[in-house]
């Protein structure tokens, strides 16, 4: 067990505890905090990879910039009545599957690779870095650009307030669903009540 | 170094992002989740890069993870954007509360 | 016309009615009555084609194909536009265009409700292509466009133009067909790569048979059997047949009866026989058990019907099964009389639809209970041609039902291609069982006549006034009516123009 | 061979043209139509006598056959249209068109002023057209189509007056039964002529080369059995054996000239007809002839018992036909060929008198009953002493048409016996019996009609010339178409060498008897003997062939006589003075219960065939179709869907086994799956990665 | 390192294009905006100028192997560029109606068929991956346009958190895939995999894994989950888009990364697509039994319509090349046939529910009458997609069983007749419609539809086309013939 090793052990482990603690917290701030914890940590592990720049660009697009968005969305989205549970009656089903996904992926992970390891830890240069993006990967970086300009466009479109927004965009989809729920009542009733969206979308701009 | 600690450690964040989506119920949170997924693919092709072909000359394994990097950056843009509409018309960011449409 | 030259005549007659329904469909609906008789005057016009190419087919060569068009069509799966006739495709061709043109003229006067004679005069047309296409189609993926093409204006006929039950009939009848339909286009594809020969031609892979394993024979068979049964329909596979007939609007029965069963039985032999001999020979015995029963189960069902067209419907069932007791038998008197069972059916029974519609328009009912007879006395023509028309149907000699059945019986005692050492005791105890659904027949039609025909006429009728057969009812059922003494009487008319292709046909099954 | 042979197709075209015309024109004429008839049918008449005329002096002929290929039937056989013009032929046509024309002749009188009397007409040239038809015939097919067009006109004849549901009923039995038989006619002519295609014949119907081949002994024995038993089946049918005569009583719903022309010349002959026409055949199986004589016997005793018990002087008349018909067969089945179609012809001649007779009786007494006749000697004359002539002649009465040949048959009932064969015994001593039955019955009839007091409620009147012409001709044909096979007749040519098929010869012929080599040709009889010489003669248990003029069997006379007079002087007892209070024949315990009901035969019929038929297995049939096979459509659904409610199991849900399942239990399943779709993403998503986990895993344990 | 530019030049023309409207979206006021869509159009044509020209020039190999432009990746070019040009006309009014968003849409729209043009072309993982979230980013928020619309919100929730899943699995698919082959280009990969690593059990989980992702964008079984939803939510263009260009995108990428890198593992990974054929042709025909809304009811059709194209995937072997390229074709052919009659059945969607709102089936009842060119046209559509004759569904259906009986295994076999079986059990449903918009008669409310000028130019041009290839499938299949991978650099 190297130094190296031993540096990864901590840093994986609070990585991971913190990861933990995003889907198990019961607050929200506390949550996206913990998330801000864990991407430094994988920070840290790229670090401890020999990979210095995208570490970098890891702390600097992740805790800078997406944490802090999350924290922006987090705020602007809290509900109006109080503090509601943060865990959805999927959690059996979401612990089972996640839970055989790891066995899965580890009895498969370990076999493969748990003979393998090299002396010293070099990763390529950012020079290399460099030359490889506008060299071998140019194709997909303009790609990339095209995609970010779109995201941002996209954003902003679905984010922002429309100038004459009121409630005339009424374009409405009725979906016909009254024979298929003619066994539940009770769920009709709650499409009837929620069927004219218009009126609900014109509430929500708040 | 061995690979193998780092791919762990991959496949728990991933794993347990897998735990997030289904599980949360707030969508910011579910969104958090995904974060985790594809930070913890990151790892995986760091580690490959790094200590397994440091050589290569066309840098792929790191520059997946910054391709990675930044097509996670747009949709958690794009995906703050549907849910902020969403709650802009439901006044809730529950997934589970979505549900108008099934069957 | 030359008919080894002049393939452009089938062409021009084949696809003028399709060409003339898109033209019909054109023009504006309000022109209700030019409507009709632009109808009339496509498919009169492709009729006279046809019987231009009749009078110009070369009979002494009958058995080669004449008015050949063979052009590649598909050349990524080798498909090619091959549209040939001979001595089997021609009687049945003819008959398509006879039938639409008299269902043409008939629909001058009469459509069922809802009307809107564009859209069912195109679609008419539509099926004219589609059922003889069928007919003189000689590649396999040309013949399956062709039958497959059939399907769409039927749904539509029935599921606008029908009865009571049209919606269920219709879809009764499309998935049916379809159904088996779908399994014969897989034969056909292990028939194409099976053979080799990067063709689809009927005529070479005939030539080419038999080819592959015994079990590759059963198998492609059994998928084309299932296509070409249930459209016969055979038994058990007919149940589509009594619902899609008795919903269907009069022209619709009639087409129906007429040509569409046909395209079954056709297929059967110029497809079927050929190409998958051994696997024939195979089914040969299950075939005529199923056409035996078919015979007997048809002719008790119709003892049981109150309806009239459905009576009607389900004596196609016991008729079908004769013709396929023909094609059981694997012999060249088998395949003589499974075709002339095939056109008299569709003449003899087609003129029983259009009578039991204009029954139907004159007493507004079906039931046989409630017409109650007396109908010689109500409407005296009708009444003669009611019993003309069942009396052929029920075999009678000197009409043409009774050709095909008898030479059916009579290819069946002694079966080709081996057949008759293994199973010479089945086959005569299918002809006898056969000879007694005759019986049964024959009980039906009377019973048929005795209700609706004789006696006196009930009280409900008297009252109102009941139009007698119609001039547009003459014109067009007369053609029908000789023709079924025609056929009766000088059967030779269909015999011998076939004679020569069944005799090539029976070369390739061997044995 | 004469030209006028050559025109025999003319015989059958006339009454054919006729018939079209008649239906054509029929209305507009002055005679409503009948004009044309009669004149078609009377020269079809005058053709024929010219045809028995030539056949006749230069007999025995070479039969004549004129064929043309009708249709080619695939693998190089043919179907032939054609005629075959022997003795056999010119006697049949002989006495159909005489019969068919005395009826038309008839009908103009008794049928006047009827509503449907153009179409009665139509309809009767145009059954004597298919008896012709079916008489001309060279090949079975053609005769299978007169058969049953034979069959369609007596259906179109005896529902003439359809408004009465019973007069429906007849015709329908009528066709129906006779049908049936045709099963077996049909069958066995399938039968037979696939025999001939074995023997590589191109013409496997053709009747001549059938008989030819049969006798040559090339047939199969198991082909000729079946196939001869099949076609007598449809003989049985048509010629009303026992037990498929039950149409023919109810036939006499039709007009009573039809009756005449069903019972005398047409349709119930045609049986009879064919079975001669396929004498040779038959001669080759001792089985068949065993049957066909037994069948015979029964039919020609239980038939005349049957016409003991009538009232309606029709039905006397139908059960005795079928009561004499069984003579014809019988004879067939004992090798009494000639005697067979002799009694044929000269019964031909009187049914046909009586028949007419009894329509005049009934025109003019308004009933068919004879309980409401009597005493009519007076009033009818002319009637009377035709219709005594008629019974006189269907009692065999010596010198008679009727003596000459049923004695024939008896005669050669005795020579079979001779021979060996038990079946011989019977028809003598059956057909015997029977003699004094139908003795007595006709004495009854006689004695009831025209004599004691009249009861008719009508006055009685004698009919008018139409009717009573044929009734005189009919009258005196009825007893010198006897004499040109009797011993008064000397002359080379007799009605035996008339119709003799030349086929049949001493070796082939009877091939299971034991023939007499050195015997064949001499006519070997007993001293004495009357009136026989039949086809056969036995000798020591040989049999052979005779030809030759019969001669006086003066014992047989004497029995026969006796016979008569006993039955003539008990019928006057009980019937001489009048209806009697207790009718003898209707007292005679069960037995007459037995006749009264027909033997039940009807009722069996209706009950156990028409029925279950009609009522329980279309039904059932029906009902398997729409519930069974149309429901096990949804069935297989149904029944996967009870099985998969039940268990839960998925592998029933991954593959149902039939396509109908799968389609209709679809629904059901849709229903199910549509429920994943539960609107839910994070179960979508659960979903989704549990997927992934047996996909990977899957795929992980692949290698 | 000279570019290709011609290589390049249709997901050029059409960044001009999507850059340009953007541009334009911006400076035009009012209804002058609405030149976007024929900017738009233009540019999509410029662009199938520049593909038709490529079909002459291929292969080209540009980016060092990263990018193969090759017969098969024209034709799905020019199959994405077809369809967009439909889209960009059927959208024209639907959205000119709306008065939001213009500019953007249009914008979204090219950009998201920029990542479908790199597709078929991309040799690269993460070129592929590049191309397939340009396609899915603009689709998540063009699905949610209908800002104030309950339902379009909640699909567009629904497809982007079904969509990020699937790319972070696929993600985590291909980072093990370059850890075994240190390498992303496809050649490597398949090399690698032909070699010792073919039998590491994580490499082939990995390689499902990858699959994954374009199982999310086919909508196979068990990824299909959003598909229902989303089409039902999102606005009809869109929702056709995504029912028919992204789906075929899926199938590039699918097909390219199956057939071109993985190929040596086919024994692996064709069964499992086999049975996933097999249950998402079933599933998606039985749901869609039980729909009352057409939307949904066309997207559980193309659920199993994606079904029937993963058939031939099922039939793969390595280094059975006859096989393979037979099973490549075979999915081409059906693609392009898909996409002429499933496009024209959205466009008769978008001209019935532009005025009145309306989807759900009942709601069809007498269309007949109310419009018989958008009648007619949906029954066609609706008959092609169930395989009739003479539409170019039943060539389809016929090209998959071709494929089949190529060399037929027991495999193929059951695959096929589950396709026979399916393909009637759709008909039940395609009848459906067929019989309410005919047999039917239209409510007494409903008015006569006047489907808009570009609308109905395409609903016609579609229909022609299903019944043209339906006559001629060789004008398809013909050309298509020939398309084969080219070996990348």
């Amino acid at each position: 067990m190297t130094a190296h090793d031993l540096v990864f052990v901590i840093v994986g482990l609070v990585t991971a505890v913190s990861a933990i603690l995003v889907v198990t917290s019961r607050h929200l701030m506390h949550a996206a905090l913990y998330l801000a914890l864990t991407l430094t940590g994988i920070g840290g592990v790229f670090l401890v990879l020999g990979a210095g720049f995208i570490a970098l660009v890891q702390v600097v697009v992740y805790v800078g910039a997406v944490a802090v968005l999350f924290l922006f969305g987090l705020m602007l989205t809290r509900a109006p009545i109080g503090r509601e549970a943060l865990d959805s009656q999927n959690r059996g089903l979401g612990l089972a599957v996640a839970g055989a996904l790891f066995v899965l992926l580890a009895a498969l992970i370990i076999p493969a690779f748990g003979g393998e390891s090299t002396a010293e830890v070099t990763g390529p240069t950012i020079e290399a870095i460099g030359i490889a993006i506008f060299a071998d990967w140019v194709l997909p970086f303009e790609v990339l650009s095209m995609l970010l300009l779109a995201a941002l466009i996209g954003a902003i479109l679905l984010a922002r307030r429309e100038a004459g927004e009121s409630g005339t965009e009424a374009e409405v989809t009725r979906i016909e669903m009254g024979e298929a729920l003619a066994d539940e009542p009770d769920r009709h009733e709650a499409v009837g009540t929620s069927a004219p969206a218009g009126e609900l979308g014109a509430g929500g701009g708040r | 170094m061995s690979p193998l600690g780092p791919l762990l450690l991959a496949a728990l964040l991933f794993s347990i992002g897998v735990y997030g989506v289904i599980a949360r119920r707030n969508a910011v949170l579910v969104l958090m989740s995904v974060e985790l997924m594809l930070n913890a693919v990151n790892i995986n092709l760091v580690a490959f890069q790094n200590l397994l072909f440091p050589a290569e000359l066309a840098v792929s394994g790191q520059m997946f993870a910054l391709f990675i990097i930044g097509v996670a950056a747009a949709e958690v843009g794009v995906g703050l954007a549907i849910v902020f509409n969403l709650f802009r018309n439901r006044a809730t960011v529950n997934v589970d509360d979505v549900d108008l449409m099934r069957w | 016309m030359d008919p080894n030259t002049a393939g452009w005549a089938l062409v021009v007659a084949l696809f003028l009615p399709l060409v003339g329904g898109g033209a019909l469909a054109l023009m504006p609906a309000a022109l209700d009555q030019q409507i009709r008789r632009a109808a009339v005057l496509i498919t009169g016009v492709s009729f006279a084609l046809v019987i231009a190419i009749t009078a110009t087919f070369d009979f002494g060569r009958s058995g080669e194909l004449q008015f050949v068009t063979d052009v590649p069509w598909i050349a990524a799966i080798d498909a090619r536009f091959f549209l040939a006739i001979d001595g089997i495709s021609l009687p049945l061709f003819f008959l398509t265009y006879l039938l639409t043109l008299l269902c043409a003229i008939y629909s001058l006067k009469v459509l069922p409700p809802p009307g809107k004679p564009k859209a069912f005069l195109a679609l008419m047309l539509m099926l004219q292509t589609g059922m003889a296409g069928t007919f003189v189609a000689f590649d396999l993926i040309l013949f399956f466009i062709f039958w497959e093409l059939v399907l769409v204006p039927m749904f539509f006929m029935i599921g606008i133009w029908g009865g009571p039950r049209r919606d269920y009939a219709s879809v009764k009848f499309f998935l049916y067909t379809l159904f088996g339909s779908v399994f014969m286009l897989v034969a056909f594809l292990a028939i194409y790569f099976q053979s080799g020969a990067q063709t689809w031609s009927i005529p070479e892979l005939s030539a080419l048979a038999p080819f592959g394993s015994t079990t590759f024979q059963t198998w492609a068979f059994l998928g084309i059997f299932l296509g070409f049964a249930i459209k016969v329909p055979m038994w058990p596979f007919h149940t589509w047949l009594p619902d899609a007939h008795t919903e269907a609007p009069t022209v619709g029965s009639v087409l129906l009866a007429g040509v569409l069963l046909k395209m079954g039985t056709y297929g059967f032999i110029r497809i079927a026989l050929p190409i998958l001999p051994e696997g024939a020979t195979r089914f040969a015995p299950i075939i005529g058990v199923l056409a035996v029963i078919g015979i007997i189960y048809g002719s008790l069902c119709c003892l049981a019907q109150t309806d009239i067209k459905r009576l009607i419907a389900f004596s196609s069932v016991g008729h079908m099964g004769f013709v396929m007791l023909g094609i059981a038998a694997m012999n060249a008197t088998g395949i003589q009389a499974a075709l002339f069972g095939n056109l008299a059916h569709g003449i003899i029974t087609g003129m029983l639809f259009f009578l039991a519609g204009s029954l139907h328009e004159r007493y507004h009912t079906r039931d046989i209970a409630t017409i109650g007879g007396g109908m010689l006395k109500l409407l005296p023509r009708y009444g003669v041609l009611l019993t003309y028309v069942a009396v052929a149907s029920l075999g009678l000699p000197g009409l043409a039902g009774f050709w095909g059945e008898f030479t059916a019986m009579w290819a069946a005692i002694s079966p080709g291609v081996g057949l008759a050492d293994s199973y010479q005791g089945l086959y005569l105890a299918l002809v006898v069982v056969a000879a007694l659904g005759t019986v049964l027949t024959a009980g039906y039609f009377l019973w048929l006549l005795q209700r609706v025909n004789l006696g006196d006429p009930p009280e409900r009728w008297s009252s109102g006034h009941l139009d007698d057969v119609m001039t547009i009812e003459w014109v067009s059922w007369a053609p029908l009516l000789v023709l079924i003494l025609a056929l009766g009487v000088y059967p030779r008319l269909v015999f011998g123009v076939q004679d020569a292709a069944v005799t090539n046909l029976v070369g390739f099954l061997g044995g | 061979m004469g030209t006028v042979l050559e025109y025999a197709w003319l015989v059958p075209v006339l009454p054919l043209v006729s018939a079209a015309l008649i239906a054509v024109f029929g209305k507009r004429l002055p005679w409503h139509g009948s004009e044309i008839g009669i004149a078609a049918v009377g020269l079809a008449m005058l053709l024929s006598i010219a045809i028995a005329w030539q056949t006749f002096v230069t007999s025995p002929v070479e039969p004549l056959e004129l064929a043309y290929d009708w249709a080619p039937l695939g693998g190089g056989t043919v179907l032939e249209l054609g005629m075959l013009v022997d003795g056999l032929t010119a006697m049949m046509f002989l006495l159909v068109t005489v019969v068919s024309l005395m009826v038309h002749i008839y009908s103009r009188e008794y049928m006047h002023g009827e509503v449907r009397f153009t179409y009665f007409y139509a309809m009767l040239s145009f059954f004597t057209f298919s008896m012709l038809l079916l008489v001309i015939a060279n090949n079975l097919v053609q005769a299978i189509l007169g058969w049953e067009l034979v069959g369609l006109s007596s259906y179109l004849l005896i529902g003439f007056y359809w408004e009465d549901k019973s007069n429906q009923d007849a015709g329908n039995k009528a066709f129906l039964t006779t049908k049936f038989g045709d099963v077996g006619l049909i069958v066995g002519a399938i039968v037979l002529a696939a025999g001939m295609l074995e023997l590589g014949s191109t013409t496997p119907f053709n009747l001549l080369e059938l008989n030819q081949a049969a006798a040559d002994g090339q047939l199969g024995q198991g082909t000729i059995v079946l196939g001869i038993l099949l076609i007598f089946l449809g003989c049985m049918s048509k010629s009303g054996q026992f037990p498929l005569h039950v149409w023919l009583p109810d036939a006499m719903a039709g007009p009573t000239p039809v009756s005449a022309l069903i019972h005398a010349a047409t349709m119930v002959t045609a049986g009879v007809f064919l079975l001669a026409r396929l004498f040779p055949v038959l001669a080759q199986s001792q089985t068949a002839m065993a049957v066909v004589a037994i069948v015979g016997v029964i039919t020609l005793f239980f038939g005349g018992l049957l016409a003991l018990v009538q009232d309606d002087i029709k039905k006397v008349l139908a059960y005795s036909t079928v009561s004499q018909l069984g003579y014809m067969i019988a004879a067939l089945g004992v090798g009494g060929y000639t005697a067979s179609i002799f009694h044929l012809f000269t019964h031909g001649f009187f049914k046909a008198l009586l028949f007419l007779g009894s329509g005049s009786l009934i025109h003019a007494v308004h009933s068919n009953n004879m309980s409401d006749m009597g005493g009519l000697r007076k009033a009818m004359p002319h009637t009377f002493w035709t219709f005594v002539i008629g019974s006189l002649a269907l009692a065999g009465f010596p010198l008679t048409a009727g003596f000459f040949s049923k004695d024939e048959i008896l005669i050669a009932g005795d020579i079979w016996a001779g021979a060996g064969f038990a079946t011989g015994n019977l028809v003598y001593w059956v057909g015997l019996a029977a003699a004094f039955v139908t003795s007595f019955y006709m004495a009854r009839a006689v004695f009831l009609i025209f004599f004691g007091e009249t009861r008719s409620h009508h006055a009685p009147h004698e009919s008018g010339r139409w009717m009573l012409a044929p009734l005189m001709v009919l009258a005196v044909l009825s007893i010198v178409s006897g004499y040109i096979f009797s011993p008064f007749w000397t002359a080379e040519q007799n009605f035996e060498t008339w119709t003799a098929t030349p086929i049949i010869d001493e070796e082939a012929t009877f091939p299971f008897a034991d023939h007499g080599a050195e015997a064949a040709g001499s006519a070997v009889q007993g001293e004495g003997v009357l009136a026989a010489a039949p086809t056969l003669a036995a000798e020591g248990g040989e049999l052979t062939i005779l030809h030759g003029a019969p001669t006086w069997h003066p014992d047989l006379l004497l029995i026969v006589l006796a016979v008569f007079g006993l039955a003539v002087v008990l019928a006057w007892r009980s019937y001489g003075h009048g209806l009697p209070e207790r009718d003898p024949t209707l007292h005679m315990g069960g037995l007459s219960t037995a006749l009264v009901n027909k033997y039940w035969l009807d009722d069996i019929g209706y009950r156990y065939i028409v029925v279950p038929v009609r009522d329980r297995w279309s039904a059932w049939a029906t009902w398997t179709s729409n519930v069974l096979i149309d429901g096990a459509v949804g069935g297989v659904g149904r029944a996967t869907k009870a099985l998969a409610v039940a268990t839960y199991d998925v592998d029933q849900r991954v593959i149902d086994g039939g396509v109908n399942g799968v389609a209709f239990s679809a629904a059901w399943w849709s229903e199910r799956l549509r429920r994943l779709q539960s609107g839910d993403v994070q179960r979508y998503a659960g979903a989704l990665v549990a997927g992934v986990v047996v996909l990977v895993l899957a795929v992980a344990l692949a290698r | 390192m000279a570019i290709d530019w011609l290589a390049i030049a249709p997901e050029v023309a059409l960044t001009v294009t999507a850059l340009l409207v953007l541009a334009a979206d911006l400076a035009l006021r009012g209804d002058a905006k609405q030149l976007v869509n024929p900017l738009a159009m233009i540019g999509t044509v410029v662009a199938i100028v520049f593909a038709v020209v490529l079909w002459a020039e291929a292969p080209r190999v540009a980016f060092e192997g990263q990018y193969v432009v090759d017969s098969f990746a024209v034709a799905f070019k020019l199959l994405f560029l077809g369809t967009l040009l439909a889209i960009l006309a059927i959208s024209a009014r639907y959205f000119a109606e709306g008065r939001y968003f213009q500019g953007e849409y249009y914008f979204l729209l090219l950009t998201a068929f920029i990542g479908m043009l790199l597709m078929p072309s991309a040799r690269d993982l993460l070129v592929l991956f590049i191309a397939l979230e340009t396609v899915s980013v603009p689709a998540f928020v063009m699905v949610g346009m209908r800002k104030r619309d309950l339902y379009s919100s909640e699909a567009a929730l629904k497809f982007f958190l079904i969509g990020v899943l699937s790319a972070a699995l696929m993600l985590f698919g291909m980072s093990m895939v370059y850890g075994f082959t240190g390498t992303t280009r496809l050649e490597g990969i398949a090399q690698a995999l032909a070699g010792d690593a073919g039998s590491v059990p994580l490499l082939l989980g990995s390689v499902m894994l990858v699959i994954v992702g374009f199982g999310f964008k086919i909508s196979a079984v068990p990824f299909h989950f959003w598909a229902p939803d989303t089409y039902a939510g999102s606005p009809l263009p869109v929702a056709a888009m995504l029912a028919v260009a992204s789906k075929a995108a899926g199938f590039a990428g699918l097909l390219t990364i199956a057939f071109v890198a993985f190929e040596p593992v086919a024994d692996v990974w064709a069964p499992v697509l086999g049975v996933l054929a097999i249950l998402t042709m079933t599933l998606g025909n039985l749901v869609a039994l039980q729909q009352r809304d057409l939307i949904r009811l066309l997207a559980y059709s193309s659920i199993a319509q994606a079904g029937y194209m993963l058939i031939p995937f099922g039939l793969a072997r390595p280094g059975a090349e006859v096989v393979n390229q037979a099973a490549v074709r075979a999915v081409l052919f059906y693609l392009i046939a898909y996409a002429v009659m499933n496009v024209g059945a959205f466009a008769v969607a978008i001209g019935v529910n532009r005025r009145t709102g309306e989807r759900s089936i009942r709601d069809y009842a007498g269309l007949g009458t109310r419009s018989p060119l958008l009648a007619l046209a949906m029954t066609v559509f609706l008959l092609s997609l169930g395989g009739a004759p003479l539409t170019v569904g039943l060539w389809a259906k016929f090209a998959i069983i071709e494929a089949v009986a190529v060399e037929v295994t027991v495999f193929g076999l059951v695959m096929a007749s589950f396709l026979v079986v399916n393909s009637v059990i759709a008909f039940f449903y395609y009848l459906r419609v067929i019989r309410e918009i005919w047999f039917e008669p239209a409510a007494a409310e409903a008015p006569r539809l006047q489907p808009a000028l570009s609308l109905s130019v395409v609903v016609v041009v579609l229909m022609v086309g299903t019944i043209l290839l339906g006559v001629l499938p060789g004008l398809v299949a013909d050309p298509t013939v020939v398309t084969t991978f080219a070996t990348g650099g």
